[in-house]
């Protein structure tokens, strides 16, 4: 009885009938996509976008070059030369960081002690040549101080649970 | 103008005498002697078709239809003897079927 | 031997050893902070507590010793909770600076606290800050990362011998510091670095260059001085970064002198990376081809007897030895290594050795010391010697020794010519009675004056007579300087049948006897400027040093840390540099530069490779190829009582500790050494 | 319709020299493909549209593309024309050319009775004409055809089928019957 | 010639013309059916499809054209060149040819022949080859399995797309498509012979490779199938040729059993809609189920589809044809027609 049941519903194409109704519901739903360059998704205040060096408010780098982040990164994708500033402190000569080997995995960010280095929220760095995505130090203490505003807010918003 | 009846014998005449052709020539495939076959068939049917047209009566073109069910069914088991055959033989040449037991 | 129970584990440990050795022998880690083997037990740190059954508290196991029967735990939730609370105190006023810290990466505290710190603080006050103190050009210090240990005090007293450091104030206010402003003199002061077990003493040249986890380590030797103490270097990004001895019980223990340790930035400063050729006057970068062939042209226009080859302070053994060979090649006979003009007599390997073995120090009783500054001409094996006497069982005897040996002597006197003086012979015999294990240390210092060959033959008869050379021990002793004279020696490369000493050659350049001279890394053969004029100079080395500006022809070789090349210490020990870091520009092996003459000229040298090369130099002289074969030899003494010696001052002495060498020379650590402790020491002693 | 015959019979002659000639088989087909296509427009010139469609379907439709599959699948490679097929090739042409002047001229003193305007043929289609005929003079016949078709059917696909081991095969029936309780058995474990 | 004599060139250019007025607007058709698709597409899966080129992107398939078109031809180097580039022709040229019978409305059609459903069927039978050219000629082996997939499926399918077309035939009793719209003035087939419609849009599915019967282009498997060598202009042809015989099926299932260009329902105010637009109507409805289908339903398993073709298709096809065999026999149904 099951059988012929089975037989006559497959027969008749109840499935096939049933799933094309269900999609033709769902045409009349809202669409969800996001129209990108005209509008754009929330990201979350964890987003890990392009690294920027950032300063402390009266200008001092933040960067200690304990080098954290080259040791922590498995890409390898961070290169860090440091020495002894006139004044004593501990800063760093060169601070690379190849953008396409990085695979933003965040690491580099957990690693620093002094919130120097950090993913913000900008995915939009797309460039024409490989070299332009080397970065330098010069080019990520330029990210800090653009994305600064929203860097502050970002680990802000997300003190409590670190 | 009007299509005279000698035009037709004339075409069905050449297409006969080239599938005749096909299978003196081509003896490496049977293949090839299969399409020579059809070829033949077509030109008996012209014959047919335009016998039929010309005498007013439709028994040319029911025989052409015959033939054509009959060409289709020889085709079927032609072929269908054709790939056993490679199965078994790795080849379709005329020489290579030389054997009664297969 | 006495029983003790480890963690339900019976061990046997010696008497009078502590609860700690008695646990490491269980295989038990304990953790410690100012526990050090080769320092004195001060038990102040309490990280090493552990707990002994019947004790009611926990026990610091550095200082308690082991008793029969003992049974201790190291596992017990007291015991943790014992290290957790000392770890608290620890870390309440050390600041959490490891991301700044050198020391970051390699902290016995860093360490130490992953295990039995705690995560959060609950010290609430103000932490406690501590003032810099000058330690000098070589270590950094911050001392708020100082947790009190003392191993520097420790170490500074002990070994090093020069009482610089202590400790001020009590509790909370205790620093530790130098008792004199103006930095530590002691030529073993960068061990501080290595004993601290935070980071408040750290490297100054070093600083904040690399940190520990990104180095490369490489094994190699020290080169500075003659003793050949073990060393890793630490090469990061193809620079080395620093240079730390490595533990050798037989030679340097685990220390190793500043000038060893911080004199690698010369490698970078002043290399010759090109061959150059004078021309007109001037010396104009050219190849190797060119120059070699400028060479060869000169020796074919020269008679053999009118050249003359030098080795210098840093030659490796295969150099000499492919040297050694090429001039035999083409009849060249005036070679020598002895380029400080010393007389040192080359016949027979126990005149030149260091026959007793460094390691034998520790057992000497009798001790007299001929005409040498140990604390300079090698420092590691001077704090051996103070290790000794500070057992009490050591008595010291010298002549013409500096005053600031770092343990008490009995001075016969600076004149070198009393030695032939049968009083002080006497004296000499009556010193050494009932001496189990007498020891004379005849320095190359006093080898290198006008009577150098009768000082040897003096003291060899002295020590044949005080019955130093007995069966299974040689107490005669020739303490050498550079690194390359045992090696040098040892394949011959000395004047043969006829041959022109370097004495001798320095007379004859004198006397323009000399048109073709090498000098093989000799920048410190003691030549008179105005002698070299007239004479074709082909300088083989790897820094532009002394006599690089009155050559001929520069060849550009690689130094030590760029090669791997055997090098001979004071007791003749084979053992090996090793490749850290590359060439620079075109230079190559020293001798390569021979085999290159060589194949142009007589082709008497078949190996090509370094592997040939050893082959055939072990072959030929198989006593390299053993680890210490000083006492295995058999040694004749002629008798002679006549000898008389001329009054001689000591004016020998090494001044400069920090640059004896071309490397050291072009080091910019060791120049601020110079400037910041040996001038100021001077200025201290002018005014007092 | 001279034109287009003219046009239909010289592709029709050309490409079936073409098909015995051509090396590649493949070629061969098509050119029989082409053959079939260009008759098949004589036939609508020879006033059987239906036949010409029949032609086309049954032909080209399905028979050309079995002719292509079997060549394609049997990979035969483009071969030379053997030296025993040389030696046939006097004595064929020869055949053929006596046939063919023979037909020829037999041919061309055709003497046919028109009987294009007879009365029934216009006023019905094609189709029509056909089927009444079929269906009546022609039954048996038509019928007998049908066997024919059906047992070179069967026996094509006998020939053909091979029985292979080892191939997993799908029961959709079983498949979609499937429930929970025939796929799942629940075992009570005790506690050991 | 006596051929080209005025009035044959008169007649040919008029030809020309019907000739255009069919061509141009059915590859507009094929532009914004692409365009339709990707809309419905989106919509099913929540997106919003084309939306940058033009007002609502409807210019998306105009520029989709000029890319195609101004891209470099690729030709395979061992590929049968000649029969590489003539496939997409004959695909292309054959998915035109068979428009030429398609009664747009009544009287509106460029000739109204006798056997035109025969003639659909022989043409549409015949775009098989363009795509077995492509797949041998490409000398590849994922388009060869791509051509030979298509060609079985299509063979397959096309038996039971007759059997279909035989049953409406026995209703209508002529082979002429304007007849047959006619002859369903009363009740459009679609009502009675609904399985029949059934059968004829899936098969109608396999028969232009659509989803869910799209296996030759299985792009997870054979990369694209039969176009897999293909770029640029030649590979518009396939795309176009298939679109549009994507259309031709559509209209050919409105002939069959939408009634073509007749309104639902034979009153005053349906009448008033010209026919042409009651067909184009269907025909839209019919090609919106295509998309919906290939938007619903994953792609068969090759053997499911050949099953399906064989084992279920053909024996209800046949079943049917009998049984509306005998219906129109026992009630006395059956047509007559006489010209």
């Amino acid at each position: 009885m099951k059988k012929i049941y089975l037989v006559l519903k497959s027969l008749f194409l109840i499935d096939i009938a049933k799933g094309l109704y269900l999609t033709f519901l769902r045409m009349f739903s809202p669409s969800v996509t996001i129209n990108y360059p005209y509008e754009k998704g929330k990201i979350s205040p964890r987003f890990r976008g392009e690294h920027a060096l950032r300063r402390y408010p009266n200008g001092e780098e933040r960067c200690i070059a304990c080098k954290l982040c080259e040791a922590i990164c498995p890409a390898l994708a961070i290169t860090i030369d440091a020495e002894e500033r006139e004044d004593g402190s501990r800063r760093t000569t060169k601070y690379d960081i190849d953008m396409t080997k990085c695979i933003y995995c965040g690491l580099c960010q957990e690693a620093c002690p002094v919130d120097a280095i950090v993913q913000g929220p900008n995915y939009e760095f797309a460039t024409e040549t490989h070299e332009e995505l080397i970065y330098n130090k010069q080019k990520l203490l330029d990210n800090g101080e653009r994305w600064e505003d929203a860097l502050h807010k970002n680990i802000n918003s997300d003190i409590e649970y670190r | 103008m009007q299509l005279e009846p000698s035009y037709f014998t004339i075409l069905s005449a050449i297409l006969f005498c080239t599938g005749l052709l096909g299978i003196f020539l081509n003896r490496r495939s049977i293949i090839i002697i299969l399409m020579s076959i059809e070829i033949l068939l077509l030109s008996v049917n012209i014959n047919l078709v335009a016998f039929s047209n010309f005498h007013g009566n439709l028994q040319g073109q029911i025989f052409t239809m015959f033939v054509l069910t009959v060409a289709a069914a020889e085709a079927a088991i032609g072929l269908a003897i054709i790939v056993i055959f490679f199965r078994n033989r790795g080849s379709i040449e005329v020489e290579d079927a030389e054997q009664l037991k297969g | 031997m006495i029983k003790v129970k480890v963690n339900n584990k019976v061990v046997e440990v010696p008497e009078g050893a502590t609860v700690m050795q008695a646990c490491e022998a269980a295989g038990e880690e304990i953790p410690r902070f100012c526990y050090h083997e080769k320092l004195s037990i001060a038990g102040n740190c309490r990280m090493c507590l552990v707990d002994i059954e019947k004790s009611p508290k926990p026990v610091a196991s550095c200082a308690m010793p082991a008793a029969n029967e003992m049974v201790i735990k190291t596992n017990t939730k007291k015991v943790e909770k014992a290290r957790k609370g000392v770890m608290e105190f620890l870390l309440i006023n050390h600041p959490l600076d490891c991301p700044i810290c050198d020391q970051g990466g390699e902290c016995d505290l860093q360490d130490q606290s992953l295990y039995f710190g705690k995560s959060t603080s609950r010290y609430q006050d103000s932490k406690r800050a501590v003032n810099e103190k000058n330690f000098g050009p070589l270590i950094k210090t911050v001392m708020t990362r100082c947790i009190h240990c003392t191993r520097c005090v420790r170490f500074m007293d002990e070994i090093a011998g020069t009482h610089e450091l202590g400790a001020i104030n009590r509790g909370e206010g205790m620093e530790i510091t130098s008792a004199i402003e103006g930095g530590i003199t002691s030529e073993l002061s960068g061990n501080i670095i290595d004993l601290c077990p935070v980071g408040a003493l750290t490297s100054k040249p070093y600083a904040f260059t690399a940190r520990s986890w990104e180095l490369n380590h490489f094994d190699s030797i020290d080169v500075s001085d003659a003793v050949g103490s073990n060393i890793r270097i630490d090469e990061f990004n193809g620079e080395i970064k620093r240079i730390l001895p490595r533990e050798n019980e037989e030679i340097n223990q685990e220390w190793l002198s500043d000038k060893a340790r911080f004199f690698y930035d010369g490698l970078k400063n002043q290399r010759l990376d090109k061959p150059f050729v004078k021309k007109n006057n001037k010396l104009v970068s050219s190849d190797w081809n060119k120059a070699l062939d400028t060479i060869i042209k000169k020796i074919n226009d020269n008679s053999p007897s009118e050249m003359a080859a030098i080795s210098g302070a840093l030659t490796d053994t295969e150099t000499m030895y492919t040297a050694k060979e090429f001039f035999k090649g083409i009849n060249v006979k005036n070679i020598d290594c002895r380029f400080n003009l010393s007389q040192v007599p080359f016949s027979n390997p126990n005149d030149w050795l260091f026959n007793s073995g460094i390691e034998n120090i520790d057992v000497i009783d009798k001790l007299l010391i001929i005409g040498c500054d140990p604390r300079r001409e090698a420092a590691v094996l001077n704090s051996r010697i103070r290790q000794r006497w500070l057992t009490g069982s050591l008595d010291i005897l010298t002549i013409s020794t500096p005053e600031d040996l770092t343990y008490k002597f009995n001075s016969l006197g600076n004149d070198i010519s009393i030695l032939s003086d049968l009083n002080t012979q006497i004296k000499i015999k009556s010193f050494f009675n009932n001496a189990n294990f007498p020891m004379i240390i005849l320095g190359d210092s006093i080898l290198s004056t006008l009577q150098g060959d009768k000082i040897h033959k003096i003291v060899k008869n002295i020590s044949k007579e005080a019955n130093l050379i007995r069966k299974n021990w040689n107490g005669f002793n020739v303490l050498n300087k550079y690194a390359s004279r045992v090696g040098g020696l040892s394949v011959g490369f000395v004047p043969s049948e006829g041959g022109l000493s370097s004495v001798e050659i320095k007379k004859a350049l004198k006397r323009k006897k000399i048109k073709v001279l090498f000098l093989i890394e000799a920048d410190d053969f003691l030549l008179n400027n105005n002698d070299l004029e007239d004479v074709f100079i082909v300088y083989i080395g790897h820094h532009g040093d002394r006599f690089a500006g009155n050559s001929d022809v520069i060849l550009p070789t690689s130094a030590f840390t760029e090669k791997k090349s055997l090098y001979l210490n004071i007791e003749g020990r084979a053992q090996f540099t090793k490749i850290v870091t590359s060439k620079p520009g075109v230079a190559v092996d020293s001798w390569k530069v021979f085999k290159a003459l060589d194949q142009k000229l007589s082709s008497v040298i078949k190996y090509n490779t370094h592997e040939g090369l050893l082959k055939q130099m072990f072959n030929d002289y198989p006593l390299l190829r053993s680890q210490n074969n000083a006492q295995k030899l058999k040694w004749e003494v002629e008798k002679n009582n006549k000898i008389k010696l001329a009054s001689e001052i000591n004016d020998f002495l090494v001044k400069n500790f920090y640059q004896t060498c071309c490397i050291s020379r072009s080091s910019e650590n060791m120049a601020n050494c110079v400037r910041e402790i040996l001038e100021i020491k001077k200025v201290n002693n002018g005014s007092t | 319709m001279n034109v287009f015959f003219i046009l239909f019979s010289s592709i029709t002659v050309l490409s079936s020299v073409a098909v015995i000639s051509s090396r590649n088989p493949v070629h061969s087909v098509f050119f029989l493909i082409l053959a079939f296509v260009n008759s098949a427009g004589i036939f609508v010139l020879a006033g059987a549209e239906f036949l010409a469609m029949i032609l086309l379907i049954v032909y080209v439709g399905a028979v050309a593309v079995l002719f292509l599959f079997v060549v394609m699948m049997l990979n035969i490679g483009v071969d030379e024309i053997k030296v025993q097929a040389k030696k046939y090739m006097f004595s064929g042409f020869l055949v053929a050319l006596i046939l063919l002047l023979e037909l020829i001229f037999s041919f061309s003193n055709l003497d046919v009775i028109y009987q294009t305007s007879n009365s029934n043929f216009n006023k019905l289609s094609n189709t029509h004409e056909i089927g009444k005929v079929l269906y009546t003079e022609y039954f048996l016949p038509f019928q007998i055809a049908g066997c024919i078709l059906l047992v070179a059917m069967l026996g094509a696909i006998i020939l053909t089928l091979r029985k292979r081991e080892g191939v997993l095969r799908q029961n959709i029936t079983e498949q979609v019957s499937r429930e929970k309780k025939d796929s799942i058995e629940i075992i009570k474990v005790g506690k050991e | 010639m006596e051929v080209l004599n005025l009035e044959n060139l008169k007649y040919l250019f008029i030809l020309a013309l019907y000739v255009l007025a069919i061509i141009g607007p059915l590859l507009v058709a094929v532009a914004f059916l692409t365009y339709l698709e990707r809309k419905v597409i989106a919509l099913v899966q929540y997106r919003k499809g084309p939306n940058v080129v033009g007002f609502f992107g409807l210019l998306q398939p105009f520029a989709d054209g000029v890319k195609l078109f101004s891209k470099e031809t690729i030709i395979p180097a061992s590929s049968s060149k000649l029969i590489f580039v003539l496939a997409p022709m004959i695909s292309f040229s054959l998915s035109l040819i068979a428009w030429s019978v398609i009664p747009v409305s009544e009287n509106l059609v460029l000739s109204n022949i006798n056997v035109g459903i025969l003639y659909l069927f022989a043409v549409s039978s015949l775009s098989i080859y363009g795509i077995i050219m492509a797949g041998w000629a490409s000398n590849s082996k994922y388009a060869f399995l791509g051509a030979l997939r298509s060609a079985a499926q299509m063979v397959s399918y096309e038996v039971s797309i007759g059997f279909v077309i035989v049953t409406v035939l026995l209703c209508v009793g002529s082979l002429n498509l304007s007849n047959i719209v006619l002859a369903q003035k009363g009740c459009w087939y679609v009502f009675p012979l609904f399985p029949m419609f059934v059968v004829f849009v899936i098969s109608a599915l396999a028969e232009t490779n659509r989803a869910p019967f799209d296996l030759p282009e299985d792009e997870s498997a054979l990369v694209a199938g039969y176009f897999t060598e293909y770029s640029s202009m030649l590979f518009a042809m396939f795309f176009l040729g298939e679109y549009s015989a994507m259309i031709l099926m559509s209209s050919l299932g409105t002939i069959l059993f939408l009634g073509g260009w007749l309104p639902p329902f034979d009153n005053e105010l349906f009448n008033v809609i010209p026919g042409f637009i009651w067909f184009f109507l269907k025909v839209g409805l019919l090609l919106f189920i295509f998309l919906w289908v290939r938007a619903t339903l994953p792609r068969f398993r090759y053997d499911q589809l050949m099953r399906l073709g064989w084992k279920v298709f053909l024996p209800l096809s046949l079943l049917w044809v009998v049984l509306t065999a005998t219906f129109l026999i026992f009630f006395d149904l059956l047509p007559n027609y006489e010209s």
